[in-house]
Formats: C-alpha cells, sequence, structure tokens
C-alpha cells in the first residue's frame, strides 16, 4: 500500500504507534537534583581540606563515620521498603559530610556515625525522604548528639594540631567563660579568616567556607538572599547589642563560631528554607536575630545550631504569609 | 524585670509544652489545622489567665485559712471544671462567631493539664497575685507558640509522603522531639 | 536602556539556528487532506457539505456555530471523500472531512454532464483608503481567521471589544520566543511590507486613536532592521518595541508588561488594560483577507529538530497530514523519538503522524534523545526554581504536591486558574516533575468545582 | 474535727455556688441546636482528648453530623462508637440489596493495543491528559490503579493483565472507584448479576476493533434476538436489565467477547439447562 | 450497646493492644511522656492511674444510676480527685523519693484523659464487675506501655533498666534519652511500630479475605 511505504520512508527507523506520547515542555534545562547535590558537596572541599591542614587527617575518620550512618540508614531503609535507590543523588552523603562538619575534632567517629543515623533516619525519612524533612538533617543529627554527648560536644582538647592556640577552647567559649580581651582587634579578625582557631571541623576557616560560598552563589545553588540577610542580620544585630555594651563586635560575631558556616551550607538548604524571596530575608534575619541572643542571653556560647532548627520550624508559617502576590493582582 | 523573666521562662525556657509535657492532648489533637491552633491558643491563655486568677483567690482565702491545704486538688479541678463550662455557656450566649472561634475548644480544656498544672506551678512557686498573672500569660504564649508552629508544620506535612506508620501522632512526637531539641538553646537564658 | 522584559521566566537554547535561514517555501497540495471542524478555540463549526460533493478553493465547508466560533473553508478544490474521526494534536480523535484535491469526478454515464466552476472563490477585495472597522472585523469573521500563537482564539472576537474598555495600545507579538520556531522571523524578513500593512488595517479595525506597535525579541535583529525600514517606508507611526530574549515573552501577558508596563490582572484579557495583541501570522492573514479577499489556506509552519533530515519553513495547506510535510522535508533520522507540533516549551506531543495541520499549527519539531530526554521524576527539594521563574508568581511545586492530593479547592485559592501551563516551570525543575501535567490535571478539575459562594 | 468541717463547709459551698451557677446558665443561656449534635455527643466517649482532630467531643459531634467528620472518626470510642454514629446518622440505614463496583473493560494487556508510549506518571486521571495515553482506545481502561488506589477496603486489586479486579467480599460499593475512574468504567451492579457488556466504546467498528480484540463494534447481533433486552446505542450494546433473559443472547456469535458472563466458569447451569437449549438450538441454526 | 455481649477476657485484653490507651487512643499522654526516665518511674505512675482509674470506675458504675446526666461529669471529676488525692497523700508518706520525681504529675492525674474517658464510655454505661475488669484492663496496658517507654529511656541514656545496668561501661549513655526531646522521640517511634504491627495485621487480613473471596470463586 502506498501510504505503508510512505510511513516507513517517514518515519526511518522510528516505530509509528511507539512515539514518545508525553506532556510539555519538551526542553530542560538539564540540572538534576544529583548535580546540586554534588555540587555542595565540591564547595564543601575546601573546608575539609583546610580541616584537614589545621586538625591533621584523624578528621577524616570522623566525617567518614557520620557519612556511613548517614548513607548508611538511607541505602538500609530504601532496601527494606523497595524504594528506588536514592544514594546517587547525594542528598545522604551530603548530610553525613555536613554533620561531620560540624562536630569538634577529634570527636568518636562511632558518635558521628550515630549522629549520621539519626539526622537521616528521624531528621529525613521519619519525613518521608529528600524533600519532605522540615529541620536540616544534619542539624537534627547535630542537636541529638550536643544533647546526647555534651561533653564529648564541646571537648575541643583533642584536635593533634598545628597551631597551639586552636586547641583550646573556640573564641565564642573563650568570649563567654574565659578571657573575652583574647578576641579582639585585628589580629583576632585574621586569626578568624584563615581559621587559626578552636573549633568544629569544618567552620574554623571562614575563608574556606566563603570559597564554598562563592561556588554556591555562581552555580545559582542557594539563595543569596539567605546567606545576605543572615550575615547582614548578624552585623546588625550584633551592632546594635555592641553598640549599648553588649556582647563583642559584631564582625566577631558573624566570623566566630559556626555562623559563617551555618549561613553559607545549613540555612540555605533548600528543603528547609522558605521559597518566596522576602521569606528568605525574614528567615536569615530570625537566624542571626536567634543566634545573637543565645550567644548573649543563654547559657551557652553558641547558638546557630538551634536558631536555625527553630527557624526551620517557622518555615511553613513563613512561607504562607509571604507568598508573591499574582501577576497583575493589586 | 522580673516579670519580664517570669514571662520568658514559661512561654519558651520552660514552654509548657515542649518541657513540661504538659497540655500534651489538645498539643496532639488540635495542632492538624492552623487556624484551630490559633484559636485553642487563644482559648487555653484565657482560660488561664481566669483559671489562676480563681485558683490564686481559693488557695490563699479559703484554702489556707481553712488548713485544708489536702483538697487543693479536688478544689482546684472542680473549679476550672466549672470555670470551662461557665465561660463556653456565657460566649455561647454572647457571640456566635466568637462560640466558632474560641467556644468550641473549651470542652477540650477542662481535661488539659496545663491549665491545672499552671494552678499547681503558681502556688508551688509561691507567686504573688501579680506574678501569677503573668506567669499564665506567659505559659499561655509558650503554649500557642508550640501549637501554632506544630500545625504550620502539620499542615505542611500533609503534602509530605510521611511513612504512613507515623502519620498523625507519630511525626507529631518526632517534630514535638526535635522542637525540644531547639529549645534547648534557651536553656539557661537570662536577661 | 535596559531590554525591556518582564519578571521571571527561562533562557531555553534557542536551536533557532537550524531553520533561520531557510526561505518560506510552498509546499505542493498532498494526496488527501483532513479538515477538521475544530480549528480554534471554541465550539466547533457546523458541516455544511456532504459526502461525494465537489469544492472550491475557498468555499465554506463548516459555518460558524456561534459568537466563539469560526468557520472552515476549503483549502484548496476538490472533493470531499467522507466524514471521518481522525486522530488530531493535542487531544485524542475528531471529526474531520476527508477531500481529495482535484478535478471533480466524471459525470456517471447516462447523466449529462453540468459544468463544474472549478476556479477558486476570493470574497469580494476592500479597498484599503475606505476601510471601516465594520468592515474589517465582519471580513475577519466571515473568513474564520484565528489567532497563531496556539490557542487560535477567534480574532474577530478580540477585534469586537466591549464600548465600555476603551483600547490605546495594538502590538503585534512578533517576539517567537519558543525555541526552534523561525517562521514569524521569515514572515517578518519576507513579508515586511504586506506586514505593515496589515497593522495598519487592524489599527483601523480597533478605531481611531489607536497607538500601534510590534515586539520582536533582541535574537531577530535582522527583523528588527527591516520592519523598521518598512514602517519608515510607509510613513506610518508604528513603534518597535525590541525585547529581551526570553521565555515566555510571547505570553500575551508578558509581551503587555515587557512593552508598556502593564500588568493584567489575574482573570481578565488584556483589554482589561487597554491593550489587543495579535500575532504576525494573524495579521499578515487579516490583510490577505481584506486587501485580497483570500481566505486562511496555508498554515506557515517551521519544520525542525535535530531528527528531522531538512529543516524548513514552509507554507503548507490546512489539513495536510503531518506525514506528508515530514516527507516533504525528508524523513526523520533514526535518532528521532518524539514528533512535537508547536513549540517545544508549549506544544504538543503527537502520537500519529495522520494528525493534519490546521490554521494554528507553527511549526512540527522531530526531537531526538539529545534534546529532549524524559528523565524519571524525583522528589521535590523545594529549591524554588519553579517559583522564581514562573512568569505569574504562582508556586507551582505547592499546587502539584496540592493536585497529587486532590486538594483542588486550595490550588484554586492559590490562583491556579492564572497559569497559561508556559512549561518554564517544568523546564527549570531539577527534579524532573512534570509540573505542567498536574497542573492542567488541577485546572480542570477546578473548572469542575462548584462555583464558590460569595 | 476543725479540719473536717472546713473541708465540708469548704467544698460544699464551692459544689453548691458552681452547681447553682451553672444551673441559672443552663437555664438563661441554652442555646438550640439540631438534637442529633446531642445523640451523637451522647454517644461519644467523652474524653475531650481532642485526639479525632476536633476541639472536643461536641465538636467532633457537630462534625459527624454535618457530614465533615467520618463516624469511625472516634480513636476513643472505637467499633461500637462508631456503629453507634452510624446508626444516628443513618449511614447504613438501608437494607437493599448488596451491590458491587463492576469495571466495564476486557481490555486488558495484550487485548488492547497501545498509540504510543506515553511517558509520564502512570495514574489514569493525568496520563488522561497526554492525548489520552498510551491506549489506543479513547473509552477502554488505563490501567493506571486510580481505582485501586481510592479503594479504602482493599477490595480492588491491579491484575497481572493490567485491568483491576474486584474482591466482591470486601466491596462496600461506596462507589470511590466510580468517581475516581476518569473513563466512568466503573458501575455498581447487584452483586449476583453476572451478564454484562464489557466495554463502553462508542467507535465506529473499523476504529474500535483497530484498537482493541475485547471491544463492542456494535455489529447488532445480540440486539436482534434479544426481544429488547439489548440496544445499540451510538455504537455499543446497551443492556436493559429488566427485561434480560441472557438464555436468548446468541452469546457464541459476539466475536470479540465484548458482552457475556463476569464468570464464565460458574455460568448458572439451571439456567442454561433447563430453560435454553431447545430455543438456543434454534437460535443458534 | 449491650446488643454484643464481649467476653469478660476480651473486656480486659482489649486494654493491652487493641486500644491500648497510650498507643491505639492516645490518652493521657502527658505523664507518659513526663515521668518515664526510668523503668521504676513509668511503672509507679501506670500503678498510681490504674488505682485511681479502678476505684473511680467502680464507685461511678455502682452509682450510675443515681447520678442526673447533667452533672456527670463534674461528678466523676469529684469522685476521680478524691482517689488521686489519696494517692498523692499516701505516696507522700510511703514512698517519698518516687512521690518526688513524679512531682507534679500525681495531682495530674485528675485531669488524665484516660480515667474520665472510660467513666464517660464505659463504667456509667456498665454494670461494676465489667467496668473492674475493664479499668484493670486499660490500666494494666497503660501501666506497661510506661515501663516499657521508660525502660528504653533508662536503658539508653543511662545503661540501667530498674536500676540495674544492662549495657557495658563503653556505651556512653544518651543523656538525650531522659530529657524532654528524647521522651518525644521515643514515643514517637514507638508509634510508629505500634502502628507498622497492626497496619501488618490488617493487610494480613485483607490478604486473607481476598484468598478466601478467590477461593470461593473457584469452587
Amino acid at each position: 500500500m502506498a501510504t505503508e511505504s510512505s510511513k516507513t520512508s517517514v518515519l526511518g527507523g522510528v516505530d509509528e504507534g511507539h512515539l514518545d506520547l508525553v506532556t510539555s515542555p519538551h526542553s530542560h534545562f538539564g540540572w538534576s537534583t544529583g548535580r546540586i547535590m554534588w555540587t555542595v558537596s565540591a564547595a564543601l572541599v575546601p573546608c575539609v581540606a583546610t580541616a584537614v591542614w589545621f586538625f591533621g587527617f584523624g578528621v577524616l575518620a570522623t566525617i567518614a563515620g557520620a557519612i556511613l550512618g548517614a548513607a548508611g540508614t538511607e541505602w538500609l531503609v530504601g532496601r527494606l521498603n523497595r524504594r528506588a535507590e536514592t544514594i546517587p543523588d547525594g542528598s545522604a552523603i551530603l548530610t553525613g559530610l555536613l554533620l561531620g562538619l560540624v562536630v569538634p575534632p577529634g570527636f568518636s567517629p562511632f558518635m558521628a556515625f550515630i549522629g549520621g543515623v539519626v539526622a537521616v533516619g528521624i531528621g529525613k525519612i521519619a519525613f518521608g525522604g529528600l524533600g519532605d524533612n522540615i529541620f536540616n538533617p544534619a542539624l537534627v543529627g547535630r542537636a541529638f548528639l550536643q544533647a546526647s554527648f555534651p561533653a564529648q560536644m564541646t571537648d575541643w582538647s583533642h584536635a593533634t594540631s598545628r597551631v597551639d592556640a586552636i586547641s583550646q577552647a573556640t573564641p565564642l567559649g573563650l568570649y563567654k567563660f574565659g578571657d573575652p580581651s583574647q578576641f579582639a582587634g585585628d589580629i583576632a579578625t585574621q586569626k578568624l579568616l584563615l581559621g587559626e582557631v578552636g573549633g568544629c571541623i569544618g567552620a574554623t576557616s571562614s575563608t574556606a567556607i566563603l570559597i564554598g560560598a562563592a561556588i554556591l552563589l555562581i552555580t545559582r545553588i542557594a539563595h543569596w538572599q539567605i546567606m545576605a540577610s543572615m550575615i547582614l542580620g548578624g552585623l546588625v544585630f550584633g551592632g546594635i547589642f555592641h553598640v549599648s555594651g553588649i556582647g563583642p563586635s559584631p564582625l566577631f560575631h558573624v566570623l566566630a563560631g559556626g555562623f559563617l558556616f551555618g549561613a553559607v551550607f545549613m540555612a540555605t538548604d533548600y528543603v528547609t528554607s522558605p521559597n518566596t524571596p522576602v521569606g528568605m530575608w525574614i528567615y536569615g534575619g530570625g537566624i542571626a536575630l536567634l543566634t545573637i541572643l543565645i550567644r548573649l542571653f543563654g547559657g551557652l556560647p553558641e547558638g546557630v545550631m538551634y536558631a536555625i532548627l527553630l527557624m526551620n520550624a517557622t518555615v511553613p508559617l513563613i512561607n504562607r504569609h509571604t507568598r508573591p502576590a499574582l501577576f497583575g493582582a493589586k | 524585670m522580673e516579670l519580664f523573666g517570669i514571662f520568658i521562662a514559661a512561654a519558651v525556657i520552660n514552654n509548657f509544652v515542649l518541657i513540661q509535657f504538659l497540655g500534651i492532648c489538645p498539643f496532639v489533637g488540635v495542632s492538624g489545622k492552623l487556624s484551630s491552633a490559633v484559636s485553642m491558643g487563644m482559648a487555653v491563655t484565657f482560660v488561664m489567665t481566669m483559671a489562676s486568677m480563681v485558683t490564686f483567690l481559693i488557695q490563699h482565702y479559703i484554702l489556707i485559712p481553712a488548713g485544708i491545704g489536702f483538697l487543693q486538688t479536688v478544689a482546684f479541678i472542680l473549679v476550672i471544671a466549672s470555670l470551662v463550662q461557665f465561660v463556653e455557656m456565657v460566649i455561647k450566649k454572647v457571640s456566635t462567631g466568637l462560640y466558632r472561634a474560641l467556644g468550641i475548644f473549651l470542652p477540650l480544656i477542662t481535661t488539659n493539664c496545663a491549665i491545672m498544672g499552671l494552678c499547681l506551678f503558681a502556688v508551688m512557686k509561691d507567686y504573688s497575685f501579680i506574678q501569677t498573672l503573668i506567669f499564665a500569660i506567659g505559659a499561655g504564649a509558650g503554649f500557642t507558640l508550640a501549637l501554632v508552629l506544630m500545625a504550620g508544620i502539620r499542615e505542611e506535612l500533609e503534602l509530605a509522603d510521611v511513612p504512613e506508620t507515623l502519620q498523625g501522632a507519630g511525626i507529631t512526637m518526632i517534630v514535638a522531639g526535635i522542637l525540644a531539641l531547639g529549645f534547648m538553646g534557651f536553656a539557661g537564658m537570662k536577661f | 536602556m535596559a531590554l525591556r522584559t518582564f519578571r521571571g521566566g527561562v533562557h531555553p537554547h534557542e536551536y533557532k539556528e537550524l531553520s533561520e535561514n531557510q526561505p518560506l517555501e510552498v509546499m505542493p497540495p498532498p494526496a488527501e487532506l483532513y479538515v477538521p471542524f475544530g480549528q480554534h478555540l471554541g465550539k466547533p463549526a457546523d458541516p455544511l457539505v456532504k459526502k461525494g460533493t465537489y469544492v472550491r478553493q475557498g468555499q465554506v465547508l463548516a459555518e460558524s456555530s456561534g459568537f466563539i466560533s469560526a468557520p472552515v473553508h476549503a483549502p484548496v478544490s476538490g472533493t470531499i471523500k467522507k466524514q471521518v474521526k481522525g486522530p488530531v494534536v493535542g487531544g485524542t480523535t475528531a471529526d474531520m472531512l476527508l477531500l481529495v484535491p482535484g478535478d471533480p469526478a466524471p459525470p456517471k454515464e447516462g447523466e449529462e454532464a453540468e459544468p463544474v466552476d472549478t476556479t477558486p472563490i476570493l470574497l469580494p477585495s476592500l479597498p484599503f483608503d475606505s476601510l471601516t472597522s465594520e468592515q474589517i472585523i465582519e471580513r475577519v469573521r466571515e473568513a474564520g481567521i484565528v489567532g497563531q500563537g496556539g490557542a487560535a482564539f477567534p480574532t474577530a472576537v478580540k477585534l469586537s471589544p466591549p464600548p465600555d474598555k476603551p483600547i490605546d495600545w495594538m502590538i503585534i507579538n512578533g517576539a517567537e520566543c519558543e525555541p526552534y520556531l523561525t517562521r514569524d522571523e521569515r514572515l517578518m524578513l519576507e513579508r515586511t511590507a504586506d506586514l505593515v500593512e496589515g497593522i495598519r488595517i487592524i489599527g483601523k479595525a480597533l478605531g481611531e486613536g489607536v497607538n500601534l506597535g510590534i515586539g520582536i525579541e533582541e535574537n531577530k535583529p535582522e527583523a528588527i532592521a527591516a520592519l523598521r525600514r518598512a514602517i519608515a517606508d510607509a510613513g506610518v507611526a508604528i513603534e518597535v518595541f525590541e525585547l529581551k530574549t526570553k521565555y515566555p515573552q510571547g505570553g500575551e501577558k508578558m509581551l503587555i508588561d515587557a512593552a508598556l508596563g502593564r500588568q493584567v490582572p489575574p482573570g481578565a484579557l488584556p483589554m482589561e488594560v487597554g491593550c489587543v495583541i495579535q500575532n504576525v501570522g494573524t495579521a499578515l492573514a487579516i490583510r490577505d483577507a481584506v486587501l485580497a479577499g483570500e481566505v486562511p489556506r496555508m498554515a506557515t509552519l517551521t519544520v525542525s529538530g535535530l531528527g528531522i533530515q531538512q529543516p524548513k519553513n514552509l507554507q503548507v495547506l490546512i489539513g495536510t497530514p503531518l506525514k506528508d510535510v515530514i516527507a516533504f522535508c525528508g524523513g526523520v533520522k533514526d535518532t528521532a523519538r518524539r514528533i512535537v507540533v508547536g513549540g517545544p516549551m508549549m506544544g504538543f506531543a503527537t502520537y500519529s503522524l495522520d494528525a493534519p495541520v490546521v490554521k494554528a499549527t507553527s511549526g512540527i519539531l522531530v526531537l531526538t534523545e539529545e534534546e529532549a530526554t524524559p528523565a524519571e521524576e524525583q522528589a521535590c527539594i523545594n529549591c524554588g526554581k519553579c517559583i522564581s521563574a514562573c512568569p505569574v508568581n504562582l508556586l507551582p511545586t505547592r499546587l502539584v504536591k496540592l493536585a497529587k492530593l486532590q486538594r483542588w479547592e486550595e490550588t484554586r485559592d492559590l490562583g491556579i486558574e492564572v497559569c497559561m501551563e508556559c512549561g518554564t516551570c517544568a523546564f527549570t525543575c531539577p527534579a524532573h516533575i512534570p509540573l505542567v501535567q498536574y497542573l492542567r490535571l488541577a485546572k480542570k478539575n477546578v473548572r469542575n468545582l462548584p462555583r464558590k459562594e460569595q | 474535727m476543725t479540719a473536717l468541717a472546713a473541708s465540708i463547709l469548704a467544698m460544699g459551698g464551692l459544689g453548691a455556688f458552681f452547681a447553682a451557677a451553672l444551673a441559672i446558665a443552663d437555664k438563661k443561656l441554652r442555646v438550640e441546636e439540631d438534637p442529633r449534635i446531642t445523640l451523637v455527643n451522647d454517644a461519644l466517649p467523652g474524653a475531650n482528648c481532642g485526639a479525632c482532630g476536633y476541639a472536643g467531643c461536641a465538636a467532633f459531634a457537630e462534625g459527624v453530623v454535618q457530614g465533615k467528620a467520618p463516624v469511625n472518626g472516634c480513636p476513643v470510642g472505637g467499633q461500637d462508637c462508631a456503629e453507634d454514629l452510624a446508626r444516628i446518622m443513618g449511614v447504613d440505614a438501608g437494607e437493599s440489596v448488596r451491590h458491587v463496583a463492576r469495571l466495564m473493560c476486557r481490555g486488558a494487556v495484550g487485548v488492547a493495543r497501545d498509540k504510543a508510549d506515553y511517558v509520564g506518571p502512570s495514574q489514569c486521571a493525568v496520563q488522561d491528559l497526554v492525548s489520552g495515553g498510551s491506549k489506543a482506545c479513547e473509552y477502554g481502561c488505563l490501567g493506571g490503579g486510580d481505582c485501586v488506589e481510592v479503594c479504602n477496603f482493599g477490595a480492588l486489586e491491579m491484575g497481572e493483565d493490567g485491568l483491576p479486579h474486584v474482591y466482591d467480599d470486601l466491596c462496600t460499593a461506596c462507589a470511590a472507584c466510580v468517581t475516581a475512574c476518569p473513563r466512568d468504567l466503573f458501575e455498581l451492579h447487584p452483586v449476583d448479576r453476572e451478564f454484562f457488556v464489557f466495554c463502553k466504546s462508542h467507535d465506529d467498528p473499523k476504529t474500535s476493533r483497530a484498537a482493541c480484540d475485547a471491544a463492542c463494534t456494535g455489529c447488532g447481533i445480540c440486539a436482534r434476538k434479544s426481544e429488547g433486552a439489548i440496544v445499540v446505542q451510538d455504537g455499543l450494546a446497551v443492556i436493559d436489565y429488566d427485561k434480560l433473559d441472557p438464555s436468548l443472547i446468541p452469546l457464541e456469535k459476539c466475536k470479540t467477547n465484548a458482552i457475556g458472563w463476569l464468570h464464565p466458569e460458574k455460568v448458572p447451569q439451571p439456567v442454561e439447562a433447563g430453560a435454553s437449549p431447545a430455543p438456543d438450538g434454534k437460535a443458534s441454526s | 450497646m449491650a446488643k454484643k455481649q464481649v467476653s469478660i477476657g476480651n473486656e480486659f485484653v482489649k486494654g493491652l493492644w487493641d486500644q491500648n490507651p497510650v498507643l491505639r487512643a492516645l490518652l493521657g499522654l502527658c505523664p507518659v511522656l513526663a515521668v518515664t526516665t526510668s523503668a521504676v518511674n513509668g511503672l509507679g505512675m501506670g500503678l498510681a492511674t490504674t488505682f485511681v482509674l479502678v476505684c473511680a470506675s467502680l464507685i461511678i458504675s455502682l452509682a450510675r444510676k443515681l447520678i442526673p446526666a447533667q452533672v456527670r461529669i463534674a461528678s466523676f471529676i469529684v469522685v476521680i480527685a478524691t482517689f488521686v488525692t489519696i494517692v498523692d497523700l499516701t505516696m507522700k508518706a510511703k514512698f517519698p523519693a518516687l512521690s518526688k520525681s513524679l512531682g507534679a504529675f500525681i495531682p495530674l492525674i485528675v485531669v488524665n484523659c484516660l480515667i474520665l474517658g472510660r467513666q464517660e464510655a464505659f463504667a456509667s454505661k456498665n454494670n461494676p464487675f465489667r467496668s473492674l475488669v475493664d479499668a484493670l484492663g486499660m490500666g494494666a496496658g497503660f501501666a506497661a506501655t510506661l515501663t516499657v517507654l521508660g525502660g528504653i529511656r533508662e536503658l539508653l541514656g543511662n545503661r540501667t533498666v530498674f536500676g540495674v545496668q544492662i549495657l557495658p561501661d563503653v556505651w556512653e549513655p544518651w543523656i538525650v534519652m531522659i530529657l524532654p526531646a528524647g521522651a518525644f522521640l521515643t514515643l514517637g517511634l514507638m508509634l510508629g511500630a505500634a502502628n507498622l504491627i497492626s497496619r501488618r495485621r490488617e493487610r494480613i487480613a485483607v490478604r486473607m479475605a481476598r484468598a478466601a473471596a478467590l477461593n470461593e470463586r473457584t469452587v
């Protein structure tokens, strides 16, 4: 038949009756969830590198413990539920990596492993897995560790350190419980920038964190509004208290402790942050304010983790109240 | 400043729900919808304030002078139950709108241990009348805060793929646990 | 000066280079034409001819069935073989006429040979200088002209705004923001003077005091230059808006926002802010109908994609089956796997190559794995890319989550009805969620919801 | 003794005061409401625990009466309470013939043909939006399992043939599947009804035959002998169950098996044996 | 209500699992969370609650025909409050340590919705013997759940159960388990586990019903 022959010639090797029937659009930006997660992990490499430089290779064991706990839980639960393989999307590994970077150097790898299990098991899978969690899983894991092993989580003496000063208490700890004068002036700022201070594995060097921030901003992965609002909030609120005679300089607030690490890597987590522009500003500012309140008036020297967790809880409310007006609506 | 301290302590640092485990039943039950949560929070705050004042008077002007402190539990619960029922009737009569918003939550409050707990704590801590009042308002605010946060989260979780077995109370407990971890940041806060 | 544009949107790979420099070509009539009754938004036209009738080119095959409807004409002289139900693009099947081009069948033996007129039917041409608004609108209605932008809205309706909505701007949409498509670009280059005439006719139809303009994306500098020249030659006031190359710049509301800074309220038509938008192809069709008396019988379309042998810009008789057009372009390569009618962002994948070209068909794309790999849907990670890209400020991810739970009322409350299915959200989604599909589902169900009590 | 006296006095005083206040309030402030609310409220445990998600038992009762809350929504009361509420609400009042859901399509995998490779979410309602999904027949079952998903009783299961199967004993005729199916393929029928037209296709014979081996082509053979019990409407056989005598239908003439018995293996023998041999034989000769 | 006479045995057993006040009905959660820092505390609280529940149920089912409907709730509360006071005073005198660690939650038994709920739902509608058995079952279910929860938290948080060390010294105690957060998380997971078990049962029931339907069809 004529039509038959014309069909075959028109379609070449393609089979009519088996064309793709698919909804529009027929074009895609090309990014995938996995690519985002792995890029964020890559942005953490400078932090890992500086940690190894300052604290020695021991930190890798701790990080590995956390990753193993997180990814292992993800894998096991997926297996038990006969769900599709979710390890390749990199999110569980990223959670483990983030958790491993926010515990003290010399922290027991086994405890890090427990933290990883809790982070993914309770922080993520209990909520329905990737995308459904309300709280940042890595911080859930860290909060659990902090509450379970308070002594070990504030023990900064295990680092086999290259520089003497950093195996002591953190700058924030010194500020709160020790000698505040030790951290004043330009030398302190310089030390904080380089990372020659005590602190969590990945959070010592502000420079390394800022390199990561640059990667996240250039690839447009992180919402710049969150980073900007949190850092700006830290400077403004810290400044207000500083001017009224309470607390250290605003720059110290931002550079010391986990503030920058939190602003760049924790607060910007897509899943647990608002997705409206106005909401992002409220969220970042809220974290900064809570952090500084806890640092200045609370019983603990550091409060970034609690601040982010608490603001995570408000994200549904923020999203709801900052919905952008429809196009053309007054 | 001292009153402010009492307020913050009751609202945040020793949050009734998340730290002291008072009022868990309505916390689990009514935190499914944000609108209900707001109303419930307001109703609880209102009843807490009323109840704390009345029980303060009863404690200090009837039970203690009469030397019958052991009747505290019976007297308080009687007062609270009657008070709640009375308030409900009044609201129902006065305004249907207000009843819709607040009144329907009132029966739930009778057996809310947050109210009873508040009255007992106020007596235990030997607060003055004004302190009791601030304590009650702070506790109510804290209860509302926890309830509203939880309701927002639960409405969001309705869109999530929460494992079937954890849906409802299970995930509510886990969220509460994580919130409790977060509230630990306020531990030892002093102004 | 910064180029004019709107908030949101995306910039997909253009692929215009495939067909940009191919001049328009007229495809010869195929063996059979399938002419559907419903080629426009609104009720399908009512058939007028019977099986076996000989029809002349331009003869009315089906008449308009209501205010929002359009008549269907014979694209070429031939014999109506029968009425069939056949595949259509973007749906399942529809009623259509099978028309075999050619001379009338010879009379049966013993019957007297009746002389048959085989010349095309032309409407009387109207002199440009004495045109009235009513004349133009009546002619547009009679000719069954529909919008070429995709929705195929009957143009006559658009040209008759109610008296309480004064129009002060008429803008021609030359953005052609869909990747691949180059037919508007070719029309602007090859029929520049006709287009200017068409614009002036539409201006007349809308009455005195209407400002005229045309919006073109900056990636078509030649078209911009050619139009500027033609406008200067004609000595008329038509403003050329140079727009940023961004999808969906060609959406009516986006175009008005970019060109004039006016935002059409949700649920309203452009006339709400005093604007009328017409497509390039529509303007030319109006010009042809008014000045030459011709009804639309050809669709101007781009055949492109990495899977087609020879990308072309074509003028194809309405009713031509897709397979004949593809054959005319040399057939497909073995790597082809999806055939899309329309642009890649809003076009429909077709399941059958027997489906015909209709009045508003703008392109046929043969896509390969490289261009359109169907990826597996992953979990939403709330990245918000769909939200920042959505040109009408919706929250696509939330709407889709609600749609999956069949919570239609809430999708309505979040404004789902303003969604124009432009596909921007699904284009940016890193989790490859078929957002548009779910949004369509929600829109459909929202339409079925009982009216909201006031 | 003073303590005892004081206790009695204090508690008695308090009790009397509140009792009086409440009694007066009850008289003065009473508000009329739907009597069923009171009935439902009385049937509830009254724990006011809020576990149902409502603000206490009265609110839940109101929800039940307004049809917003399910009768089995009280976790404290359990099954007994649910049954009481159902009785008050008259939910299962009808003592009519038990109905079950039946799927009116036999276009299983391999029987019905595909027109394209559909890529996307498998749910029928979603699939149906993209040019009707992969199935060639635009009336047939898409096999996405929307019906299985909505069935709360486990009465539906997706078979290996790509069609949902009904477990009669578990089906409550709640009609959830009827609503869920975008192609309206489910119908509720008396549980012992065995004879159906398993097709909804209105296509012309050529199209429907091309799309599916089990399609009703509207040929009308079944209609001719059925004495009006079967008529062909718009290309599809439709049964009038009031007039139906299956023994009259020349089933062996239905080439596509679109019309016939639900369970061919347990066709009611007595009917065939007793009533049909003679007419059947004549009909087929 | 009286149409279906449940056997006395079932009346008791249902409280242990099918209608377990904590895991299935989510009643009385405040003490469940607050006092279960150790197995002993859990057991103590469970027994105290059971005592009040049993006594109140007995009294109320005896007096059920005397109490007018309008004031029944108030009457229930007074009866319950009386027994709570008895328990409170007794514990203060006999078990001062336990009483101290349970704190305000002993007087708060009065507002435990489990107790009031059983009075409304059961004791006020059934004879004393049935009510007694029901209360015992519910109380036992409550006490058992509290003890298990307390045991888990004590084990992980303190290495011990009922004060006896179980886990080796190498095990770093998880302090979070005896903090509020640990209570919420453990109860959440326990609820999940309970649901998992009952879902599995339901699924098996459906599967069996389907199998039965298939058999019937082929027969």
